[in-house]
């Protein structure tokens, strides 16, 4: 039974992990965007 | 089909003039197979059971030595800013990618020929046998066929040292897993030997045309 | 036909535009010069002409050829020489054009002939590496006259060219179309009808 | 060609919830098996993934073949941002298979099983793709290296697993559960699972894309 928590346990961890990295680059990335185009191309 | 030939050939006869004349690759492969063999001799301490694990450290040597071979036939070109006038011709880039995989595997071969009586000393196997020298000449081919073409990708990046292994040696896998069978039956362990030359040419075949048809999307901007 | 018609030519690298918008027209048999200091731009022109790098905008037509899909075609009528001639250090000079003939597809005899134009027949035998700078100018000018090309794009040619090398560049231009970058005005106005200086967008004719 | 991010949210609800009805049945309904026990329960997932990250790979795969023939910057991203993904879901299916070994056979590796050393190769290649897509100068070159490596990869993976297989009928050849005989009721859970991994697969690849693509006007914008 160990083992079967252990393996979704990783699996689980993983993908979780992979999306909150995706959601959180895509945040980043946007509040860039909005940045470079309130400020213009002058704020790059 | 002749302009092809005439390409790959003056590529290949130039890469090797220039390593004959120059010998930077062949003493520092050279000392590098006979290291290595040392380095296994004492590492794996079988003492009389030495031709058990000759196979492993035929193919491990061979697979380094490889990127040493490999990584340097393009990292002179782009080093000598050459590559570019090589590529300002209308010469094919198939062709000129045969030419340097036949070079680099002319420099490899070489480097085996130094490697197996070594091997035979150092662990006491039989030494030249017509299948194993047709197993190695069919994996130099097939491994020079990748490596080239990745050592081509690898010299026109940043990390180039550190991109060519990453990229090859997992595709050199078939190559080492069917070659160490062949060379195995070779030094005398049972099993059969044709269906593996058999499947290691196929191998080559495959790998050989892949690479020359990447070679365009490779060789050029 | 038109050797060169570029329309609103431009390119950056990263996010530097360091070239255009540049239009530029030169008819068949005409030698341009182009000017400008350091970083105005000459060397980047030059390797778009002799297809050695893709431009980032614009339109470039090449001997009636399109520059960005018929590559393969114009590397066989342009002759170059780059900033950096990239020789084989390890070959001869003779041998370092034969292995050019061959890419080319032009007979090896052709590459002795070309090494007596330039005047290295005497270190035919001697390897790239030990050819002085000027030498080895001439060996790159040799081997981008080696195809008879159409056009001839040459990047400072006279780099390290003695008197008699300038002579030798006068006489492997003859009757070509060229494009000549190079920072020697005087040598600009003997050699070209036209110049194009980068660094204050002037197109000028000489006579 | 950019999913759209309506269509992709409600692929995402929808598989939010496939995954909880999926959790319900391995934990609930599926039945232990006879012979391995509840850590046959790994399967549920183990394979699914490694389908999935097939798939991915096989995206990867036609997103170079089609930048190759016209240098499309929409195919280049979705073939980066496929193999981002089916590297994860690999990544997945190699930890769980290894620890799914260590009860069965009793090791956590086994070098002689065509899957296990296969699956380590598909992770190499990719994971190498990636290191080169970091490291190549962005835009034509990344993409046409790119576009190299994954189809070279790609068709080097049934080879991988076709010469350890060759190479296992030496070695005495030990059957694990084959997935073919199972009861109707771990079918049905092996089928909504796989469902809703393939699906999961496709909305991060969905996801990746769009991350990518707003990356890439990014740069854009500063470049102005």
């Amino acid at each position: 039974m160990s083992y079967l928590i252990g393996a979704y346990g990783f699996a689980i961890v993983l993908l979780a992990g992979y999306v909150i990295y995706l959601v959180r680059q895509a945040r980043s990335v946007a509040a860039r965007m909005d940045e470079v185009e309130e400020g213009g191309p002058a704020a790059g | 089909m002749r302009a092809y030939l005439r390409v790959a050939g003056a590529v290949a006869r130039k890469d090797l003039r220039t390593e004959l004349r120059s010998r930077e690759m062949l003493p520092a492969l050279g000392q590098f197979v006979v290291l290595a063999l040392l380095i296994a001799n004492f590492g794996f301490d079988v003492g009389t059971g030495g031709s058990r694990i000759a196979p492993g450290v035929l193919w491990l040597t061979i697979t380094f030595a490889g990127l040493l071979a490999f990584g340097r036939t393009f990292a002179a070109e782009r080093d000598q800013a050459s590559l570019e006038a090589l590529l300002l011709t209308p010469a094919s880039r198939a062709a000129i990618f045969a030419g340097k995989a036949l070079a680099a595997a002319a420099v490899l071969a070489a480097c085996e020929v130094v490697l197996v009586p070594a091997l035979g000393v150092f662990f006491g196997t039989p030494v030249l046998s017509l299948p194993l020298a047709a197993a190695l000449v069919m994996v130099t081919i097939g491994m020079a066929g990748l490596g080239c073409l990745f050592a081509a990708i690898a010299a026109q990046t940043r990390a180039r040292d550190l991109l060519l292994p990453v990229l090859s040696l997992p595709l050199w896998v078939p190559f080492v897993v069917v070659g160490g069978r062949a060379v195995q039956v070779a030094l005398g362990g049972g099993g059969e030997l044709n269906g593996a030359l058999a499947l290691l040419l196929d191998f080559d075949i495959l790998f050989v045309v892949v690479a020359s048809l990447a070679a365009k999307f490779v060789l050029d901007d | 036909m038109r050797a060169i018609e570029a329309v609103g030519l431009r390119q950056r690298y990263g996010t530097r535009t360091v070239l255009g918008p540049l239009d530029l027209v030169l008819e068949e048999g005409e030698r341009l010069a182009v000017l400008g200091e350091n970083g105005s731009g000459k060397t980047t022109l030059l390797r778009l002409l002799a297809t050695a790098a893709r431009p980032a905008g614009g339109e470039l037509r090449l001997l009636g050829l399109d520059a960005s899909t018929e590559r393969t075609e114009l590397r066989g009528r342009i002759g170059y020489l780059g900033d950096v001639a990239g020789h084989y250090p390890a070959l001869t000079a003779l041998e370092n054009l034969e292995f050019f003939c061959d890419l080319q597809g032009v007979e090896r005899p052709r590459a002795r002939a070309t090494l007596e134009l330039v005047g290295l027949a005497a270190a035919a035998h001697r390897p790239a590496a030990e050819l002085s700078r000027g030498m080895a100018q001439r060996l790159g000018l040799a081997r981008a006259t080696l195809h008879a090309p159409q056009l001839l794009v040459l990047d400072e040619p006279d780099a390290g060219l003695d008197e008699e090398g300038r002579e030798v560049l006068a006489a492997v231009v003859a009757g070509r179309t060229l494009v000549l970058a190079t920072h020697d005005r005087e040598l600009a106005s003997r050699l070209c009808q036209k110049s194009l200086d980068l660094s204050r967008r002037g197109l000028e004719v000489y006579r | 060609m950019a999913p759209r991010a309506d269509l992709l949210r409600l692929a995402a609800v929808a598989d939010a919830l496939l995954l909880l009805l999926a959790t319900g049945l391995v934990v609930f309904y599926a039945p232990a098996d006879a012979v391995q026990g509840v850590v046959q329960k790994i399967f549920y997932l183990h394979v699914p993934a490694a389908i999935a990250a097939y798939m991915a790979f096989a995206v990867v795969l036609v997103g170079g073949l089609v930048y190759l023939w016209n240098e499309s910057p929409a195919a280049d991203r979705l073939a980066r941002a496929a193999a981002e993904v089916g590297l994860v879901l690999t990544t997945v299916t190699l930890v769980m298979g290894s620890i799914w070994a260590k009860p069965i056979w009793g090791t956590y590796w086994v070098p002689w099983d065509a899957r296990l050393v296969s699956t380590l190769v598909l992770w190499l290649i990719y994971a190498g793709y990636l290191l080169m897509r970091r490291i190549a100068t962005p835009g034509r070159q990344a993409a046409r290296f790119g576009a190299v490596v994954g189809i070279v990869g790609f068709i080097d993976v049934p080879i991988v697993h076709f010469s350890v297989t060759w190479w296992r009928t030496i070695h005495p050849p030990i059957e694990t559960a084959a997935p073919g005989a199972l009861p109707p009721a771990m079918l049905l859970t092996f089928a909504i699972s796989s469902l809703a991994v393939l699906l999961l697969a496709a909305v991060l690849i969905g996801y990746r894309y769009r991350l990518e693509a707003l990356r890439e006007r990014l740069a854009a914008a500063l470049d102005r």
